[in-house]
């Protein structure tokens, strides 16, 4: 309870992190770039809209500092994000409602089987210990781990788009398409996603392949190993029970942590694919000095990372009694 | 540009039949200072270690083209003096860009703003990280709190998205701000790690043994604790030094990076704005990504190596080294 | 008592209490409660208890490495916690260093073992120079054992076996000319065919460079071998003191009767049977008044639980804590 | 002798390790019957432990069995195929280890651990499960309710105990005992070596106990091995050993134990350090440590000579030889 309760309190304190940076980073960079934002935009917004931007980034209003940020605060508590300046008269609340899914299926799903797959191949491998498996694996995933995602994304898109014509490369489905719940539809939405898909499997499953392994080696040097040995245990019993549920917990933790990173991977992979996700947009807002969509996002992505982490808690808990008993 | 997390960098185990053994020979050594004795002992295991013989050996490459990219490349890498889009030959190694530039001369030149960036994130957020660490462990009570609380929060923002934020709002980022920016949102993974291993340190005798002897803190820290955190602070630049070497070719990539620098990622930058696929010109963007993992490998391959210098658990496994000689081998080596 | 018969170290009412838990839930773990002993000039006094007796805590409160959360020290006849200035803490840090329990983690691996005596050296006896000093550090890694000295000094802690780091541990404390050297289970750690020579060497310490030693252990057999006096602690507080011959064989306390019986003597006749004892020290975690073993003790009678008993005179300098032996019964419960 | 439980002969052990190989256990032989109690002793890193897990089948990479046979009821359980051991395991030879913190697995109950091995045994009635826990479990005196809980709210004590537990849940043949007591407090060690004694006597299984602590044993134990380099030194009827120590290292142990009754006599110990094993020995590994060394030791390694029903290996007690020491070897037990 009561580390639940320190946990919710985290939670919220990086929360307000996230929004304070929000509003601090505008008003400190030089030049307040949010009044080239403001006049560039001036014509195609209504004035009401136009307004609300200039409360959140404290330009051409002679509120103080404080009740700015309150403002800014209570806005938020309440959901208004306020207008997307590029895709006006879009709200920024409609193209994230738009972006999410898309993001959750394909990073989300992408994200979980390369941390199953990627524990599981570690798993064996370590388990195996001076296999073949075992011994391509660190220099392998050393070096796949380092492929920067959007230059992996470049390449597949050079060999299995532009070379043998066997995927598209472009968006989450054919333009001409219409969205709906038939085979002919989920079928093109499958072939968009398998090339980004790909790209953040391979770049990420190194990562938890490598972690595992060695902690997962770590492990099996423990005496609760070898005592599960001496029993005469199942082979499978032991790895699984004695030696992998004990090897991750710690990665658990790692997992969610970590996720911050995927996700920035996941942003650069959406961008190459022009798969229009979360990542996608928080680009486009950059590059269209779209401020208020691109605080939106970040803040979308934080949230997004904490209930991450809130999952691995309840995951430690249920796996492990230690954490239990210390709560 | 997942990230290899060195789960076992504070705490290597020993496993039990190793801790009963006495220590092998420990070589030479004797008369040296603590910093010659770390750093021979590095070199040693760079030698013995394969995976760190690569690192290092790619990462002197690397060295060497950013000290003396003249020697290498003559053309100016930014003058636009060819024609454009020209296949690889004697005179243009990797051809030209879409835009006219000799492409080796640009990967050569390129070579120098990423090594900065990587150095001075590196060693920037290092520091940055084991002050913090260190004084919140060895501090303790309310400054740790409070520290340990501002890591974890940086921790578990977002760093990448946060960085694109940032150089959002600046716009045409240069190597002194990429550097500022990455250390600024990047140091707090490291700190986590270096203020752990300090705590588990701080439980040491030795620290107490100085303590009762009548030292002053700074002197602890300073003297007692910071040279026997020597391998976790080389661990804790490798890992800044890589992240930068990925954050800052993603930025400049996706457009946020200095267009008038000559580096990797604003090649790769070029060279999507140019649909370089289209027109054909593959090694304009294969080129400079693999120059990228190539750096980044020589970094994460390092780092990998010493996490199995200090637990020699993870090393690789020679089978069968013995078969020939014991014919009554035990089947125990093959569990599994 | 006058001021020039002062014991070299006294305590008075120590107290050392830890807070655990939290603000919804506070508890106080009391390590140490209340607990008072004197230490004489060239004096081994045994101070023996169980793990989480409070032993260790007493060295650190006396190291001033815990500040007490009540009682004093008096070093000299002077109180230690009023030593504020630089120059009086590190006086009495010289006159009173520490020994610690694991000799592979007391000495710091990236330095030479010289470093630790030179340290010593300079910090505490300024007025040597740098030649003196290597002479002082020469002079005291014989004395306690380590030659060649100059081979030796110039070695890496992982060159040296655990026997010989903790005699650097000694001879660090040596070259600041103690008065007490405080003890923390110097050998508890160290192989038995190396502990012999760590005692010997207290022994020697205390005739021939006059130093007096708190020596913290939970060997009663490693304690009678060189000390003069001996401690019990039993949760924190003292069980009963006295002269080691005289404690050894005429044991007041219940629990140094059940220390007693427990101890290991390959001499003795078999004893099978005579242990059963199968409780554990317990952690003293907000504590009624009572004594703290009574739980364990068979001849535990109604004052035991309500009334903490006072360490009082048995006999010519032996003191127990126990309100059976303070009634003149006779103690037997256990061996 | 047929009627052995246990007999092991030639076995060595190897640690590969990166500057070459450690023979760990040097050919060690003896033998148990049923229902006997041997205790092996020796200092840290006289690979006691190391045998014991050999026996045992359980070393793990770089140790490694490279000669000998562990036979077992009659079966040589070195190199001996998987499912064939793990049908012994457990049914006929259990193993009770050091920590018992460590040997039990952190995340499962001890009643769900307590399941796993009776089930990899073919037991799978829960009913008779549930039955044989809470049996055994009040056989070393816990209540069975603790078959619920996990190993990190019970006591040090009480772990300890529940691994014996859990070592009788067959009744097996043999029971490999790893310093189970040596993380207690004199007390709680005293009174778990009661009962382990106790049980032995009530189910007659036959013991290997590993200590360092030579004076532990001397009431329990019926013969003794005393380990010193790998290698057996010494090896006899326990009385008999404490009474007349035959191995000058055996003797230096004696007097390493300070006495709590009787006269206080000064005592020696053994001077010098435990040997590394990594700088092979020329003659006997304890020559620089023995009072009664002389030229012949430093030169050639002793064999076992047998001695009055012991063996014991030493020159002095080479009868082939004229004894060339200044001292009779008699004298060793003077002081007892």
């Amino acid at each position: 309870m009561r580390f639940a309760l320190r946990r919710l309190g985290f939670f919220l304190l990086t929360l307000w992190a996230a929004l304070t940076l929000n509003f601090v980073l505008p008003r400190l960079m030089p030049g307040n770039p949010a009044i080239a934002m403001i006049s560039k935009f001036k014509g195609g917004v209504s004035p009401q809209a136009l307004h609300t931007l200039e409360i959140q980034f404290g330009v051409f209003t002679h509120k103080p500092l404080l009740s700015q940020y309150f403002t800014y605060l209570g806005n938020m508590a309440t959901g208004k994000y306020g207008v997307s300046l590029s895709e006006y008269p879009a709200t920024v609340g409609q193209i994230i409602k738009n972006a999410i899914p898309w993001t959750l299926g394909l990073v989300g799903m992408t994200t979980i089987l390369a941390f199953v797959l990627g524990t599981g191949i570690g798993i064996v491998g370590a388990w195996r210990r001076g296999g073949t498996l075992d011994s391509i694996m660190p220099p392998v995933f050393v070096i796949t781990s380092v492929i920067p995602y959007f230059w992996l994304g470049l390449v597949l898109i050079l060999l299995f788009a532009v070379k043998l014509h066997a995927l598209p490369s472009f968006g989450s489905y054919f333009f001409q398409a219409t969205p709906g719940f038939n085979l002919t539809f989920i079928w093109d939405v499958i072939q968009h996603a398998i090339l980004p898909a790909a790209t953040l499997l391979i770049t990420t499953i190194g990562t938890w392949i490598l972690t595992m392994r060695n902690t997962m080696i770590t492990t099996l040097a423990e005496d609760y190993v070898r005592m599960a040995r001496a029993k005469g245990l199942p082979n499978r019993r032991i790895m699984l029970d004695y030696a992998a549920r004990n090897a991750i917990l710690p990665n658990l933790t790692g997992f969610a942590m970590s996720l911050g990173f995927v996700l920035g991977g996941a942003i650069l992979t959406e961008f190459v694919f022009n798969y229009q996700g979360v990542g996608y947009w928080l680009l486009a807002a950059v590059n269209n000095e779209d401020y208020p969509l691109m605080q939106a996002l970040f803040l979308l992505i934080t949230v997004a990372v904490l209930v991450a982490i809130l999952l691995s808690d309840i995951a430690t808990a249920v796996l492990d009694p230690r954490t239990r008993d210390a709560s | 540009m997942a990230f290899l997390i060195p789960s076992t960098a504070t705490d290597a185990a020993t496993p039990l039949e190793l801790a009963e053994l006495p220590e092998l020979d420990q070589g030479p050594g004797r008369r040296q200072s603590p910093a010659i004795r770390a750093l021979r002992r590095m070199g040693k295991a760079i030698r013995s270690n394969r995976k760190a013989t690569w690192g290092a050996g790619l990462l002197l490459v690397f060295f060497l083209l950013a000290l003396f990219p003249g020697l290498i490349a003559r053309d100016d890498p930014s003058a636009i003096v060819y024609k454009a889009s020209l296949g690889p030959s004697l005179h243009h190694l990797l051809g030209t860009t879409g835009l006219g530039q000799d492409m080796f001369a640009q990967i050569i030149w390129g070579t120098r703003p990423v090594l900065e960036i990587a150095f001075g994130v590196g060693i920037a957020s290092t520091v940055i990280a084991m002050l913090i660490g260190v004084a919140a462990a060895y501090l303790g009570g309310f400054w740790d709190a409070v520290l340990n609380l501002l890591t974890d929060v940086l921790l578990v923002i977002p760093l990448f998205p946060l960085l694109i934020v940032i150089a959002g709002y600046l716009h045409n980022a240069g190597t002194l701000v990429m550097i500022l920016v990455i250390t600024f949102t990047g140091w707090s993974y490291t700190a986590r790690q270096l203020r752990s291993q300090a705590l588990s340190l701080r439980k040491r005798d030795f620290l107490e043994a100085a303590r009762v002897r009548g030292e002053r803190p700074i002197y602890i820290i300073v003297v007692e604790i910071i040279p026997t955190m020597t391998s976790l602070i080389v661990a804790s630049f490798l890992t800044n030094a890589l992240y930068a070497v990925l954050f800052s070719t993603s930025l400049q990539f996706i457009g946020l990076g200095d267009p008038s620098q000559v580096s990797w990622g604003t090649m790769l930058y070029n060279a999507e704005n140019n649909e370089a696929f289209q027109t054909g010109q593959a090694l304009w963007i294969i080129a400079p990504g693999l120059c990228i993992v190539a750096l980044g490998a020589a970094f994460a391959l390092l780092n990998y190596a010493f996490d199995e210098i200090g637990n020699p658990a993870l090393r690789p496994i020679k089978r069968g080294r013995r078969r020939e000689q014991a014919p009554r081998r035990s089947r125990v080596r093959e569990r599994a | 008592m006058t001021a020039t018969a002062d014991p070299l170290l006294r305590t008075e009412g120590l107290s050392k209490h830890f807070r655990i838990g939290n603000t919804l839930s506070p508890r106080t773990l009391h390590a140490v409660d209340d607990v008072s002993f004197s230490i004489g000039e060239r004096e081994i006094v045994a101070l023996a208890g169980e793990s989480g007796s409070g032993k260790s805590t007493i060295a650190r409160l006396l190291a001033k490495i815990y500040r007490p959360t009540s009682g004093k020290v008096f070093f000299e006849g002077k109180s230690v916690s009023s030593m504020r200035s630089r120059r009086d803490r590190l006086r009495y840090s010289g006159l009173a260093p520490m020994v610690f329990q694991d000799p592979f983690a007391s000495i710091n691996p990236v330095f030479r073992v010289s470093h630790g005596v030179m340290r010593g050296l300079k910090l505490h006896r300024p007025e040597l120079t740098s030649e003196q000093r290597l002479d002082e550090a020469k002079r005291v890694f014989e004395v306690v054992g380590l030659t060649p000295a100059a081979d030796v000094l110039e070695r890496y802690p992982h060159e040296l076996s655990g026997g010989q780091r903790q005699r650097v541990g000694f001879a660090q404390a040596l070259a600041m000319r103690p008065k007490l050297i405080i003890a923390d289970e110097p050998v508890s750690m160290l192989d038995v065919s190396i502990r012999i020579g760590l005692l010997n060497l207290m022994a020697k310490l205390r005739d021939d460079e006059d130093v007096s030693i708190l020596f913290i252990t939970h060997d009663l057999a490693s304690a009678r071998y060189v000390a003069d006096r001996l401690i019990v602690m039993y949760a924190g507080q003292i069980a009963e003191t006295g002269p080691m011959e005289e404690v050894l064989v005429n044991p007041k306390h219940p629990y140094t009767q059940l220390l007693l019986s427990a101890a290991p003597d390959p001499r003795a006749p078999l004893g099978v049977g005579a242990a059963t004892d199968r409780g554990e020290p317990p952690k003293v975690i907000n504590p009624t008044p009572g004594c703290r073993f009574r739980w364990r003790c068979p001849i535990a009678i109604d004052a035991c639980h309500t009334i903490t008993p006072q360490l009082l005179p048995i006999a010519d300098g032996h003191e127990a804590a126990c309100h059976v032996a303070q009634s003149g019964a006779e103690v037997k419960a256990f061996g | 002798m047929s009627g052995n439980v246990l007999e092991v002969s030639g076995l060595s052990v190897e640690y590969l390790m990166d500057g070459g190989s450690v023979l760990a256990v040097d050919n060690v032989s003896f033998s148990l019957e049923p229902g006997e109690f041997v205790a092996v002793v020796g200092e840290s890193g006289c690979g006691k432990s190391t045998m014991l897990f050999a026996v045992a089948q359980l070393l793990t990479p770089p140790a490694e069995i490279i000669g000998g046979t562990v036979m077992f009821k009659g079966r040589n359980l070195v190199g001996l195929a998987d499912d064939s051991l793990t049908a012994i395991r457990w049914k006929d030879l259990s193993v009770v280890m050091q920590s018992a913190m460590n040997a039990l697995n952190p995340v499962k109950s001890i009643g769900a651990q307590f399941k796993d091995a009776m089930r990899a045994h073919g037991v799978t009635s829960a009913q008779e499960i549930a039955t044989r826990s809470a049996e055994v479990l009040k056989m070393v005196s816990i209540d069975p309710a603790h078959l619920q809980s996990y190993p990190h709210q019970l006591s040090g004590g009480m772990r300890q105990r529940s691994m014996i537990a859990m070592a009788l849940l067959f009744t097996p043949d043999l029971v490999i005992m790893d310093e189970p007591t040596s993380a207690l407090d004199v007390v709680a060690q005293r009174s778990l070596m009661v009962q382990i004694k106790e049980l032995q006597e009530q189910f007659g299984f036959a013991v290997i106990f590993v200590t360092h602590d030579m004076s532990l044993v001397s009431h329990f134990s019926d013969r003794l091995m005393v380990m010193y380099a790998g290698q057996v030194a010494e090896v006899g009827p326990t009385r008999q050993l404490f009474d007349a120590p035959q191995h000058p290292y055996t003797a230096g142990l004696m007097e390493a134990f300070p006495s709590i009754r009787g006269p206080k006599l000064p005592l020696a110990g053994i001077p010098g350090s435990p040997p590394n094993l990594a700088r092979r020995a020329e003659g006997c590994w304890f020559a620089p440590r023995c009072p009664k060394v002389f030229d012949r030791c430093k030169i050639e390694p002793p064999p076992l000579y047998p001695v009055q029903g012991r063996e014991v290996r030493c020159f002095l007690h080479d009868a082939a030889a004229p004894v060339l020491v200044p001292r009779s070897s008699e004298e060793a037990g003077d002081t007892i």
